[in-house]
């Protein structure tokens, strides 16, 4: 057994909090990256979000967007290089918020491209307000008596949303709360590009994540909420998977 | 077919072709009237020349799929109209922050809101001074006539290049719907064009590139990077103003219009020297860089400025300023739709005329 | 005994790592490191089975697990020790610097 | 009112062809070598509602596409006549499709040509030719452009697209032209 | 609490506790750095004073948010930092355009593009001469404390009641940011306020109104409905400018700065006046309208002007228009988060004194 | 048997093309606002799209919206006035292209508004371009060989879509191509004001409509693309219905 | 005999009414109205079973049923005649006035 | 460098609750009815990193809140110290939380001010209150405010949301002015 720091990561400490799972689902695409040995004709887009230092962290070509629109960005890219490999890297806010239209638009066309999906039902950069995907009850600086479903509605939950599009071509949701979920994490990032390699469209990894910091939560408890209460609202598994 | 090789065209089918020519191959856009035909040619052409063209979901996702065609190599471009454009400001400030060349078109019409579709020139300030956030300059066109705006919109792709800045073409609702014969000629550069070292296609064979908007650190990192533009909208300023002028050596009177309003003021200054008048005529061809040297000139020798816009009056702070307040400035303009003629113009000049004694 | 190595520099604390070993031999220690996270380090070196589950958990990649041949990269840099106690930085952020976000 | 320009507007319903109309009409002058701009006026009309073309023709630079005071006016429906009689200038010409258009010219400082255009056309076998049956009478009666010309832009317009109707328009442009020629013998 | 009954609050605090007292029952935004204390202090107040607080999806839904509720009849507010204001454009056009009443704050950070989080006043051009499409104009508050961030913000609402025009506090990083001690005074209207007439509420015991943009028909509507609006900022400008002025009286240099840079300029006055330079300053707190006569005034008497802003150089416009460029204009600035001290303006002012004689 | 003008529609002329639905669509909700009796607490939004004149003809307050923002511009409304009856009137361009982000929030917030969706499968007003719900294979002025599925994606189906939502109580797909629908999207429409007036949250009828004019059909022709080809790429039926 | 009467000057022509009937009692009629639409007219009055299937289907409510105590509003307005045939004016816009658009 | 404003940082990790010791000494400020801005400085830091907040303060009015140069730095870590020795004014005063640094101070003219603040902080029970022991220390040795307007901010700022801290950040302020009394003596 060896484990070690993937090429397509750069050997730089990150910005992130401890205990975020933004480190751990960065380190899983750059495995994929080298795994499928891709890294240099592999192009990423940063959102606005926590991730928004993704380049000062990948080794491969990255692009920073304006907030939610990566999926418009990527389509630009991958229309003008059809045999790169651009994979979208969005936060909650960035992918389901802001970023709504251009979200399910890129899906509905059945763009080539891969998306990994940070869920951590938060805005996480801003200093934690309420994510399209907050759950009910849940306290963030804009919902600070609890998120509640008569004024904020429910959350709203990506792969099911876009489960319903054809144009879409696979949607599986994972976590990064234990190892194993951080294992078969990998496999569906793995899938999600392999599918761009073959040209299968649109594949998105929705990715319930932590961010101790906002939800007011040590690491521990953290992991915890993802495993305990999130879980539950966001099940995890493949919501669609084309051939 | 004319024997001169001329052909039918509606402007904003000149300027589809245009960039065809020039070798733009990646469009998108939304549609909005009166910029329809854009869309529509480019959604044929495109495939015919082995480009992409893509009816974007909105004009803001448009001009971010312009921002990653142009990150990736391609000479791209979208247009709109003025609602249209002002969706884009936000996606505007990123290109111009992270200095990609494309070519954007603004068709203008009748605002503010909804408006109406005739023609306007009333985004003036949103396209010269910047309607998005932060410090940015666009290079902005303003042709008068089709032939002028098939010639602009191929230059536009090299100055784009050039001087890795956006361009704009600020039309407007006349100059998109009206047909003239045109001339399609061959594409040849107007510059050496640079070597585009910024271009993101996966990093085989060198370092990974970045291209970003954020400069977070060291503090005074955007600043520097601020300063970089500038030092980059400074070279353009020196090097890019483009005018007309027409009869201004011993104009009394001179006007500044600029687009369709200029092409048709030329009409009034034709009358108007027939009736023994001294009057002129400024063109900017550049709207930024503004060709401010003429206008200097003319404050010297003439008496006065007639300032001639599709707008509520918005150019002619810029008169002011090109000619440094040195000599009255008189309006005529209107927003949302006005159509000046040669005979408004005329009338307006008489007026004028009549009101002062240009001559002390 | 496995070539098993915590990064302390890179480690941020957050005690993960310690509730994912299957055989608890994951610890926080008493030091912080230069960025002032206390550190997690490994009990016994021999105690581990090199399953990485630690290493898979770890946000920050500062577990590491060698091929047995390959010797382990140099010396942390400064590790300093205080009086004060265990203390999971997860929560250090509880007060979140204001403006410090985009 | 630049000296040399011909100014001309075409108006009808939505539908009428006006547009095509003026795109004949401006397709021929480039035939000939003239300088030339067409425009839709397209002002206050979305849907329905009268639909007006106009060409602006001369052997000089042209200064505004806009025709805010014709010299020629092809009417081809009561509302068009109703809003734009007034405008012609004076000792302008007026073609009238009379089969749509229920009252006499009122001006006397016109010159008026009608014609039944809608009536040869839907003889012709299309009532929406009406349009060039009209271009006929203008053309015969105005001599500003070669008959040939305009049935060059015909050919030119259509062939691309469709094909099958450049036989039925030029004989539309001929009868119009002729109907004309009758009238003035 | 203070025995002076002032309270230690930020500026977004400040400003969102004004809006609060002076009856805005709606707000709508989406978090952005640096003026997400405004949201969140909304979401906890909005519920207590039975109004509605709504994080929206984004920021042009915001804006349109705002159109309905204002429309509905409610005093309302939005507010962003540079970016998210460039995505408002479309939406701010059609309030204006539509004559509704609101307030739409502009915490400016350094741009273009997402640019950094540190302050800001590149957005001037954007804010003064209208980013989005038309002729439109915002009014334009600049305050530069926080007490008078408290009044303006107050004044904000009514004035757009009274003009039916939206207005604008535009602020910056550090003015949002930055904690002082003001005092919660009792709302009170500055003017008197007129009936809104314009209310959609459903037609019970009156004809439907219709409230909208769009002028089609007949074809010089929309020009009418322009004449309109020009003549609504016409009376606005005769009315409303604002500015505030230090030791201009017998100034050889006045410095122009508006908000935060302005407070910043006062200091080095003082220091200048130290050493015995005659330095004054002239502080617009309407940015639009623009407060030309001071600087008429200053054009006659003062030598030379020194604009600070903390942007390449955009209110500079206004001050040498204002000025009708009668004398010379000297800059310090930069966009990108650079923050002027009252030292490096002394410094400035003593490099102007040095190279210049500026008594002749 | 008597068959009049609502009170709720102006008596004017539409300057709708012959055969559009548009104008079926105007009646019946007319008549639903009629019947109801709620014409003097209602507010409509106009889209831009050719229903923009709208406040032409309908005898209610009307607020014109900017194009895709009516979900927004009600949800201001209603908010502020929880006990007026607000409806949006969208196009497909207006509410599933640009709009999408809007509708999809305004939906999965609950607002407790009413959505007419007029499903033209085109863009009427700008002159025949592709909308989102324009079908595979359907010439449009932007799709001048068809829409291709490759590039342009499947068109979106809004009820499939939205009904993934929870915070969505009633959806329903109608169709105003026979007279027979046409009483039946009645019915629908009716639900949806009744649903609001009870405070259920958000209600949106999807109305396949023709477009004769851009179509580049007859009116007779438009019916019939509607019945055999519409229908089968959009079924009709009711998507959700939350009790 | 119904009540029933077709405002010819609100028909814009589409035909539509013309294939609901179900008792194909309505035809085109060879009239142009002032807008230059063909109008629809009914066959017989007296075959009409006031069934409204074809006022349902017409988009511009240029159909009418009276209660039959009811007196039908006053007369048209102006019809034209024409030899203009009968065509729908579904047609009329195959070529879209350019720029009449938002 | 404007007359009668002092100017003070307090710099450390993010965490170690700079902002709150900033907020406490600017209500203290109020409370005494002194002008006083304060501020974060959110240049270059996102999370993690340093984080430092700055308050000015004065009888007059306040040109702005920036502190470029402070004449008073709480310094509650090694990279601050790195950071901001060089920036202090000349006979300024840094406060220096000796638990986590672990170099002297290397400038002269400096008056230095020593204390384990987050040692001390640690034998209270939570080592997240060594900003106050900090504060405590920085008020003993300066004299600028009052050892119970400070109390009183604390009181202020904590009673809302978390009174259970009231006491233990009153006894963090007492025994950083206690121990550097101490050390005066
Ligand atoms: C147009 C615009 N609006 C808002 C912002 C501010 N902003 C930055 S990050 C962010 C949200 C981040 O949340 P998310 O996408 O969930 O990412 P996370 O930080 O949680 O990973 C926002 C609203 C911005 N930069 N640009
Ligand atoms: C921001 C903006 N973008 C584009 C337009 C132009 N526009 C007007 S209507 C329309 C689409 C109309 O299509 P749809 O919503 O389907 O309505 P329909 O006309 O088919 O009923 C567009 C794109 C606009 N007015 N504003
Ligand atoms: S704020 Fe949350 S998402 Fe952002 S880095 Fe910290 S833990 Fe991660
Ligand atoms: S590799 Fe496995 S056994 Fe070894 S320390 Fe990590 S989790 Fe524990
Ligand atoms: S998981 Fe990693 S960062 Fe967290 S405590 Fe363990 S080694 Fe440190
Ligand atoms: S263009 Fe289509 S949708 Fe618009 S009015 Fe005509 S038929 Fe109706
Ligand atoms: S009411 Fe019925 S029977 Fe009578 S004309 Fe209409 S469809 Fe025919
Ligand atoms: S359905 Fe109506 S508009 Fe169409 S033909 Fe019949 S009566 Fe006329
Ligand atoms: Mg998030
Ligand atoms: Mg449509």
């Amino acid at each position: 057994m060896e484990f070690k720091r993937p090429t397509a990561l750069l050997d730089a400490c990150t910005h992130y909090c401890g205990g975020c799972g933004h480190g751990i689902v960065h380190r899983l695409v750059a495995e994929v990256i080298d795994e499928l040995g891709i890294r240099q004709r592999t192009i990423g887009t940063a959102p606005v979000g926590c991730a928004v230092l993704l380049y000062d962290y990948f080794n491969c070509d990255i692009i920073e967007c304006a907030h939610g629109r990566p999926p418009a960005v990527a389509t630009g890219m991958k229309r003008v290089l059809p045999d790169r490999i651009i994979f979208t890297y969005q936060g909650d806010g960035d992918l389901a918020a802001i970023g709504t239209s251009e979200t399910i638009h890129a899906a509905n066309r059945g763009e080539n491209i891969t998306t990994i999906f940070i869920n951590n039902a938060i805005y996480g950069m801003t200093g934690g307000q309420m994510a399209p995907t907050t759950m009910i009850g849940q306290r963030t600086t804009t919902t600070q008596d609890g998120r509640d479903i008569t004024s904020e509605g429910p959350p709203i939950k990506v792969c099911e949303l876009l489960s319903s599009l054809d144009g879409v071509a696979y949607l599986q949701r994972v976590a990064v709360s234990t190892a194993k979920d951080v294992i078969k994490a990998k496999k569906a990032i793995k899938k999600a590009f392999v599918n761009q390699i073959e040209g299968r469209g649109y594949s998105l990894v929705e990715v319930l994540s932590m961010c101790p910091t906002d939800w007011k939560l040590t690491p521990k408890q953290a992991v915890d909420f993802v495993n305990n209460e999130m879980k539950k609202v966001f099940p995890l598994g493949v919501y669609k998977d084309k051939k | 077919m004319s024997s001169q090789g001329k052909i039918l065209l509606k402007g904003n089918e000149v300027m589809s072709e245009a960039a065809i020519q020039a070798g733009c191959r990646f469009f998108a856009g939304y549609p909005i009237t009166p910029q329809n035909e854009v869309p529509e040619y480019m959604s044929k052409r495109m495939p015919q020349v082995g480009g992409t063209f893509i009816q974007a979901e909105s004009e803001i996702a448009a001009i971010n799929m312009i921002f990653g065609a142009s990150a990736a190599g391609a000479r791209c471009m979208t247009s709109s109209s003025s609602p249209g454009i002002s969706l884009k400001q936000e996606g505007i400030s990123y290109i111009a922050a992270a200095q990609l060349p494309c070519v954007i078109a603004n068709m203008q019409r009748g605002g503010p809101g909804l408006g109406n579709i005739r023609a306007s020139q009333a985004d003036y300030f949103q396209a010269v001074k910047g309607g998005g956030h932060g410090d940015y300059r666009l290079i902005v066109f303003a042709p008068s006539t089709l032939p002028e705006l098939y010639k602009l919109t191929m230059n536009a792709f090299d100055y784009a290049d050039y001087y890795r800045n956006p361009v704009m073409i600020l039309g407007d609702g006349i100059l998109g719907q009206m047909a003239e014969p045109v001339e399609i000629l061959p594409y040849e550069p107007i510059v050496e064009l640079p070597e585009k070292d910024f271009v993101l296609d996966g990093c085989k064979g060198r370092k990974p590139r970045v291209l970003k908007t954020l400069f977070l650190r060291p503090s005074m990192a955007l600043v520097r990077h601020n300063d970089l533009l500038q030092a980059s909208y400074k070279k353009i300023t020196a090097e890019l103003k483009l005018h007309e002028e027409t009869e201004t050596d011993d104009a009394e009177l001179v006007i500044a219009a600029y687009g369709i309003t200029a092409r048709i003021a030329k009409g009034a200054v034709k009358i108007a020297r027939q009736n023994g008048m001294k009057v002129g005529l400024i063109r900017p061809i550049t709207l930024w860089p503004f060709p401010d040297e003429p206008f200097k000139r003319a404050a010297r020798t003439a008496d006065r400025f007639l300032v001639v816009e599709m707008s509520g009056g918005q150019f002619i702070e810029d008169v002011k300023l090109a000619s440094e307040c040195k000599k009255p400035v008189e309006f005529l303009g209107s927003g949302g739709g006005w159509y000046p003629t040669p005979d408004n113009i005329f009338e307006k000049i008489q007026t004028i005329y009549e009101t002062e004694a240009l001559v002390d | 005994m496995a070539n098993i190595e915590i990064d302390k520099e890179r480690c941020k604390g957050c005690c993960l790592c310690v509730s994912e070993c299957p055989r608890g031999n994951i610890r926080m220690s008493e030091l912080l490191n230069s960025s002032g996270h206390t550190c997690a380090e490994i009990i016994e070196l021999s105690e581990c089975n090199a399953c990485a589950l630690c290493c898979q958990i770890c946000p920050d990649l500062a577990i590491r697990i060698h091929a047995s041949d390959e010797t382990p990269p140099g010396p942390l840099i400064r590790i300093q020790e205080t009086g004060v106690s265990k203390q999971p930085s997860g929560d250090r952020k509880q007060e979140t610097p204001i403006g410090g976000q985009e | 009112m630049t000296d040399h320009e011909t100014k001309i507007i075409i108006a009808g319903f939505g539908g009428q062809g006006v547009v095509v109309a003026g795109n004949i009409i401006a397709r021929a002058c480039v035939i000939e070598g003239k300088n030339v701009t067409g425009m839709v006026s397209y002002g206050a009309e979305m849907r329905g509602g009268t639909a007006n073309a106009t060409v602006v023709i001369s052997d000089r630079e042209i200064a505004g596409p806009f025709v805010e005071r014709p010299d020629i006016a092809i009417i081809m429906n009561q509302p068009s006549l109703d809003k734009f009689e007034d405008m012609i200038v004076s000792r302008g010409l007026a073609v009238l499709n009379t089969s749509l258009v229920d009252r006499n010219v009122q001006r006397r400082d016109l010159d008026v040509a009608e014609i039944e255009a809608s009536r040869i056309a839907h003889r012709l076998g299309n009532v929406r030719v009406a349009n060039i049956v009209a271009i006929g009478a203008f053309a015969a009666r105005t001599n500003l452009l070669e008959m040939s010309s305009l049935a060059r832009g015909i050919e030119d317009l259509f062939k691309s697209k469709k094909a099958a109707l450049v036989d039925i328009n030029k004989e539309a442009l001929r009868q119009g032209a002729q109907m004309m020629a009758r009238f003035k013998e």
